[in-house]
């Protein structure tokens, strides 16, 4: 049978990036569909990465970039996938390219758009910390440089078109069908972070100073909303006193899931001790239930957070959290499960290191795609143990977090997304040979 | 009630409903006694309102549990065949206030309101066991704020305080009444600090909590609060201008004087 | 056999990962350093002796605050009507609930109606409350009255 | 000169920097950006060397171990030679080393440019020699992870040979019983492989078989086996290390091991269930994290714990000696611990198995194995290293424990039938010489160390040379098959292409001066120099450009390619300056 020798990659973070440079070096013509209007995922938005504190975005934007230049990798950002009709070897796919409402090939990225835009909208890619413009650019390193003109937003007031010097917005442009003919499929569509508005105890979105680690992770960014500056969303003070709490919504059989999100415990103690690098003379705590700090350099990492930052480690998870309405400084009710003292705290800021969740549209991909999701929406492989990234579909298989809690944190997603490369460039080798 | 289209009627030959204290002691034994209350409201073909946060907690878990789980029903209605009686799950439990916000409405209590409650600062007391039983945690529970949106619905302003959502420590009386008092004294601390007209409360056992309490804690623990505690119903009433005569008005141990003459 | 799960209301202790939410949340914890319900617990799976527990058990508010926010559905709050039961039937029932149980089972009323209670409910046109005594023919039928002591 | 967002903008003047840059001698274009490396900041370095015709380009910012390649690639595409390029890293060596002193951060970084423009003057065109790579591929390790590997590589159509040192393939997998999470018999899982592999025509199977000795360079290695008394000779392409892990083994007398009967390790005690060694135990107690995560310090007040206690902890702390085993957490011990708490409950539903751990990480999905393990009524205690459990020998084969559980803040006793210890999976004495044969490094943890830990995870420092499963740390088999075929993917690459470029960073020697002395060639750790009538010749492909025999040519006939003398010596003068 004819096999196409080349393949389609769905979501372009870090795996569905390393997967696409994997194939295609491997000489197989790779299609790289994102959704959003950049590449780079959940790994742009990081500050920094244990353990060489490279900044994320540093040792990601190469890839990117890599994507972008790649003669056997063609890149369809703000895109999805509608249709997927055929088997292993032999798939069609429907791709829609959402309109940008700006010409790509004629858009330079000067940004004079968005400076005149009047519009300002919370921006998605800072966790609603920042704010951008209705006419766009994620952020800074995005790839294309191409800017994007959210029509949610827009008021139509076409000054982005007047003040255009390339003439590149085109607010009648319409949506573009692609179909595609490929012989395997790499799902890396990724994961979502949990709001945890229902654990009503911790006052998520009731009190300013609580926040999500990725919304803390964009505060510590260098190109974040502050510029990197950690401030407290409800008066700018630099923090003195921040405590991070594990297992919000993950290890949760009532409010959010029962599954470890396998991350926390590591990224919290890379964050406690940036806040200590940051300001040495600030308290920070760890509340944790079990330190699940597995892997390699990691449990190492916890001690020197311990020993030579002296980052505190509490065994608990805190029963409430209230809020003084005067000062909007935070109070921890806890129990020190390790002394079994119930006492409480005071500090400046909590963040709340919350379960990593599928994303919204998992299940409805999956639909299209004809594989099977567990009963959270996370993609389930065909044999767990024996045949980690395949799904139940011949050709299709999947790698990074849209694959569940089965995936730890960069390198596991690195390490899938060659394992998914390795199971398609199978597939597509053997039967053309 | 009746002012606000709801005709209440007395049931005949209840027993207590089974308070924490006696489900403690034997679990079907307490399934039975008050399956046998839910027996007669089944006779009477009418749902059950309890103005009391216990009463609502034993009758509503035993019919939510009695209800979907075959195997206990069964035992329960062999205890209760001596007495010629059998469960059928046919009516519902409601709390005075499950009654007052889902069947009455707030729209019509503000219409009723004849002396609205101006300038009057009300801190709640909800009381637990409305609000937290395990069976309540699917969405027909009642949050906190169900009495606040009451309060104002009467145009009295709700005051928030700490330990709001904290239990008055009524449970622990006869049990260890030194941590009981502990407990009130605590949350009363806290309705000074708010400065507060009056504590209002959806339980008569939060009320008798603090309104009994507050005598015991001034003779043992020296300290002196004098808040005023009512409970909902006679806000209500205040509200609705119907004059609270006789036995009501002295079973209060706080005086509540600076209260009515607040509203006069 | 691990007894307490095995009892009514008990199940919740094979859930617990000891995370403490519950006792970080629980108002009796907060006054008295006795009473702990992620260590009561612990304690129950560790297989404590029992006296120790009943006592402990009985601090309990039954607020269920701990159920409110346990993670695990380990349901603390519940888990203590089990123990009690337990104790009750090897008599540890605390006086004050003892008294209410018998008056119940006697009188059908826990606190037994005075002439001033009649008076009061006069007053709402309401007749006074008559003992009920079914009460004591399903205790006995269900063995409550002998936990109680009662014939 | 590259803001790097504020990495570098936010302690380094960079406008100022810029300006000073336009001062020094040879330069006609500067320009500062917020990040170089975007697309924005790439094509303006392309345009500007069209616009101003520019022959040497530099660019200030981070380290060139992760962007010079992308900053040469831009060169070349507007035709300029990449080695006429020079980086000058003012980030990694500047602001983040002076984050708190912006004015000197400022000056060093004028400084650091200063020497990289000194340099740049220098720079010539270099061609990079391509080398032909061999199509074939050697996995050193038939566990589950070689075994992967190998037929992932040959259902590409490779051919691969795997080479075991041990007579049968299945490594470590074939000694466990079950397997977590899925309580399948291991032979389910590693038979398969083991068929498949045999039975593939690409594969050759060389087991008792060990590496006497590895040469060459990617795409060329050759390879000499040792099997029984014969040598074999391979020539292959790449290299898959999959070497695998030992179970450690504690020292004897630790927890009693090795001196009373009934304290087994986790291996030891699968190994007794397959054979039905053991009999129904009234109880069975774990202990975790034995021989890992040492050297850790969670101390806890001395009041904290009963007096007793306290006496012990003394003891303890009087007599330390240093634990024996590893830092690091081996990361599989829980589940495992669970699943054979599991099967002994499903073996004997009336046994007791108590788990003494100090942080159970059931993570992923295995926290529904954990829930499992406790409806089962498996018991879980939290102990402290500071005071371990203590174990005492007790009548009729019995053994007592003594534990502080300190969740409940008491001391508990058990009388147990079996005490198991989890012990971590550690790195094999072999590593270190296969480290050196194959001229890989190995981290701090003893494991062979990957390229970068986040992106490249399965690649190794020299190129051609893949680590897959427990060689590079503790991992369950599916995440070693997973890092299997990740290494298998990355090596079919370099195969397929069948063609490499290497560095043109190599020895260069002028003939005119060499005396043929022969000290390069003796000194060259790559073999890269050979005296040929007289003269020394350099074999571009396996010159790694260390330059020792530069350093060392009495004669100083050897130059560096890209790193000559003039280059250096004038980037000290600028430093001087």
């Amino acid at each position: 049978m004819m096999v196409e020798k080349s393949a389609l990659v769905i979501g372009a973070g870090i795996a569905g990036i390393q997967a696409s440079l994997d194939l295609a070096n491997r000489g197989i013509k790779t299609y790289l569909v994102e959704k959003s209007p950049s590449i780079g995922g959940r790994m742009a938005q990081l500050d920094k990465t244990f353990p060489t504190m490279d900044c994320s975005i540093c040792i990601l934007a190469p890839k990117m970039i890599e994507c972008f230049r790649h003669p056997n990798i063609d890149l369809l950002t703000y895109s999805e996938v509608r249709e997927v009709h055929g088997s292993a070897g032999d798939f069609t796919v429907k791709v829609v390219k959402k309109p940008r409402y700006v010409q790509a090939d004629k858009c330079v990225g000067c940004g004079i758009c968005a400076d005149h835009c009047p519009v300002e909208v919370p921006n998605e890619f800072d966790s609603g910390m920042g704010i951008r413009k209705a006419v766009y650019l994620p952020f800074p390193q995005a790839v294309p440089r191409v800017y994007t003109v959210d029509r949610d937003h827009c008021l139509d007031c076409g000054l982005c078109q007047s003040v255009c010097t390339a003439k590149a917005v085109d607010l009648e442009q319409q949506p573009v069908e692609l179909e595609l003919h490929v012989g395997g499929i790499v799902v890396a569509t990724g994961f979502d972070v949990y709001e945890p508005f229902r654990i009503t105890s911790y006052g998520y979105g009731k009190y300013k100073n609580v926040m999500t680690a990725m919304q803390l992770e964009r505060l510590l960014s260098a190109s974040g909303p502050t510029g990197g500056r950690i401030m407290r969303p409800s008066d700018g003070r630099i923090p003195r006193s921040i405590a991070f709490l594990q297992c919000v919504g993950s290890r949760d059989q009532r409010f959010g899931y029962p599954y470890c999100s396998s991350i926390c415990c590591k990224y919290a103690v890379k964050d406690a001790v940036l806040m200590k690098e940051h300001r040495p003379d600030s308290e920070v705590y760890i509340f944790y239930i079990d330190l699940r700090v597995f892997g390699k350099g990691f449990q190492e990492f916890a001690n020197r957070a311990k020993k030579e930052f002296g980052v505190k480690f509490i065994r608990s998870s805190p029963g409430e959290i209230r809020e003084d309405p005067e000062t909007r400084d935070l109070t921890l009710w806890y129990e020190d499960t390790l002394t079994r003292t119930v006492t409480s705290l005071k500090v400046d800021l909590v963040v709340l290191c919350t379960a990593l969740m599928p994303r919204s549209d998992s299940v409805e991909l999956a639909k299209i795609l004809g594989i099977d999701t567990d009963k959270f929406g996370f993609l389930v492989p065909s044999d767990s143990v024996g045949q980690p990234v395949d799904t139940q579909v011949p050709g299709i298989v999947g790698c990074g977090y849209c694959l569940g809690p089965r995936t730890g944190d960069i390198p596991d997603s690195v390490m899938q997304a060659g394992a998914a490369a390795a199971r398609v460039s199978e597939i597509i080798m053997a039967r053309s040979v | 009630m009746p002012a606000l289209g709801v005709e209440l009627v007395d049931m005949d030959g209840t027993s207590c409903c089974g308070p924490f204290a006696i489900q403690s002691l034997d679990y079907t034994g307490w399934l039975a006694l008050a399956a046998r209350n839910l027996c007669i409201a089944e006779k009477m073909g009418l749902d059950i309102m309890a103005l009391c946060n216990d009463c609502y907690e034993s009758l509503m878990m035993v019919n939510q549990t009695l209800r979907t789980d075959k195997e206990t029903r069964d035992k329960v209605n062999e205890i209760l065949s001596v007495v010629n009686k059998k469960f059928k799950g046919t009516v519902n439990v409601k709390h005075t206030m499950d009654v007052l916000c889902d069947d009455v409405g707030l729209d019509k209590i503000r219409n009723k309101v004849a002396k609205p409650l101006n300038g009057l600062r009300v801190a709640t007391q909800v009381g637990c066991h409305l609000v937290r039983p395990k069976l309540l945690h699917t969405e027909i529970g009642k949050g906190f704020e169900v009495l606040d949106d009451l309060v104002q619905a009467l145009g009295a302003e709700p005051v928030q305080y700490d330990d709001k959502e904290i239990c008055c420590g009524g449970p622990l009386r006869d049990i260890d009444d030194h941590l009981s008092r502990n407990l009130s004294n605590r949350k009363l601390a806290a309705l000074k600090r708010a400065n507060v007209d009056c504590v209002v409360t959806a339980c008569p056992f939060c009320y008798i909590q603090f309104d009994v309490g507050q005598l015991e804690i001034k003779t043992l623990l020296k300290e002196e609060y004098d808040i005023p505690v009512l409970h909902f119903v006679e806000l209500l009433s205040f509200a609705m201008g119907i004059k609270l005569e006789g036995p009501q008005l002295r079973e209060h141990r706080v005086s509540i004087d600076s209260i009515v003459r607040k509203l006069a | 056999m691990h007894v307490v799960a095995n009892t009514p209301r008990g199940e919740g202790v094979l859930s617990c990962i000891q995370c403490g939410r519950c006792a970080g949340s629980c108002p009796v914890g907060r006054l008295t350093v006795k009473y702990n319900p992620r260590r009561l617990v612990e304690m129950v799976n560790l297989g404590f002796k029992w006296e120790a527990l009943f006592e402990l058990s009985w601090l309990c508010l039954s607020c269920f605050t701990c159920i409110d926010r346990c993670p695990q559905g380990a349901d603390v709050g519940e888990v203590v009507f089990a123990l009690r039961s337990i104790g009750a039937r090897d008599g540890n029932i605390p006086k004050g609930a003892l008294t209410m149980a018998r008056n119940l089972v006697e009188t059908g009323h826990i606190v037994i109606p005075t002439a001033s209670m009649s008076k009061q409910r006069a007053s709402f046109g309401l007749p006074p409350r008559e003992s009920v005594p079914e009460v004591a023919k399903i205790a006995r039928k269900s063995g409550f009255s002998k936990i109680l002591g009662l014939k | 000169m590259c803001h790097c967002g504020i990495n570098i903008g936010g302690v380094v003047n960079v406008p100022e920097v810029v300006e000073y840059a336009k001062t020094l001698p040879n330069v006609v274009w500067t320009e500062g950006n917020l990040y170089t490396c975007s697309e924005a900041g790439l094509s303006s370095i392309r345009d500007s060397i069209k616009k101003h015709g520019l022959n040497r380009v530099i660019v200030a910012s981070c380290t060139p171990r992760t962007h010079e390649p992308l900053f040469r690639a831009t060169c070349e595409e507007a035709g300029l030679n990449k080695y006429l390029f020079e980086m000058a890293n003012i980030r990694e060596q500047c602001s983040w080393v002076h984050s708190h002193e912006p004015e000197e951060a400022t000056a060093k970084a004028k400084g650091i440019v200063r020497m990289a423009v000194a340099r740049a003057r220098w720079l010539e065109p270099q061609d990079e020699p391509e080398v032909d790579v061999s199509d074939s591929a050697m996995v050193i390790g038939g566990g589950v992870s070689g075994l992967t590997a190998a037929v992932t590589l040959a259902n590409q159509g490779f051919k691969v040979h795997l080479v075991e040192k041990e007579p049968q393939l299945g490594g470590i997998t074939r000694r466990l019983g079950k397997i977590y999470p899925t309580l399948q018999d291991s032979s389910e899982i590693i038979d398969p492989l083991i068929k498949t592999t045999t039975s593939n025509e690409n594969i050759q199977v060389y087991t008792s078989a060990t590496l006497k000795d590895v040469s060459g360079y990617v795409g060329n290695f050759k390879v000499t086996l040792k099997k029984g008394t014969e040598d074999m000779k391979l020539d292959v392409g790449t290299i898959v290390l999959a070497s695998g892990a030992l179970n450690y083994e504690p020292p004897k007398g630790s927890f009693q091991y090795g001196v009373l009967g009934g304290v087994v390790t986790q291996l030891q005690l699968e190994e007794m269930l397959a054979r039905g060694e053991v009999a129904e135990p009234e109880r069975v107690l774990m202990i975790q994290c034995v021989g890992s995560r040492t050297g850790e310090v969670w101390t806890y007040e001395l009041s904290d714990m009963s007096q007793s206690f306290a006496a012990r902890l003394l003891s303890k702390i009087l007599g330390v000696k240093k634990e024996e085993g590893w830092p690091y957490c081996s990361k599989i011990c829980c589940m495992n611990a669970i699943k054979n708490a599991i099967r002994i409950k499903e073996l004997w539903p009336k046994a007791h198995v108590d788990i003494l751990f100090s942080d159970l990480r059931t993570y992923k999905e295995y926290e529904d194995f954990y829930r499992k393990a406790r409806a089962l009524e498996v018991k879980f205690i939290r102990y402290i290293r500071e005071i371990p459990p203590e174990i005492t020998e007790a009548p009729n084969k019995k053994l007592n424990v003594t534990a502080y559980d300190t969740l409940a803040g008491v001391e508990t006793e058990f009388l147990c039938d079996l005490v198991v210890l989890s012990t971590p999976l550690c790195p094999s004495k072999e590593d270190v010489m296969l480290a050196r044969m194959l001229k890989v490094p190995l981290g701090p943890d003893g494991f062979f160390m990957e390229a970068h830990p986040k992106l490249r995870p399965v690649d190794c420092q020299s190129d051609g040379i893949f680590i897959a499963g427990t060689a590079c740390g503790p991992k369950d088999i599916p995440e070693s098959i997973i890092s299997a075929k990740a290494a298998a993917a990355r090596a079919s690459i370099l195969m397929a292409n069948r063609k490499l470029r290497t560095e043109a960073l190599t020895a260069d020697v002028n003939t005119d001066l060499c005396i043929g002395c022969g000290l390069c060639e003796e000194l060259c750790p790559y073999g890269a120099h050979k005296i040929q009538n007289g003269k020394s010749t350099t074999i571009a492909a396996l010159c790694r450009g260390c330059g020792v025999c530069a350093a060392d040519c009495p004669r100083h006939a050897i130059t560096m390619r890209h790193y000559s003398d003039r280059q250096i010596l004038a980037q000290v003068e600028a430093m001087m300056a």
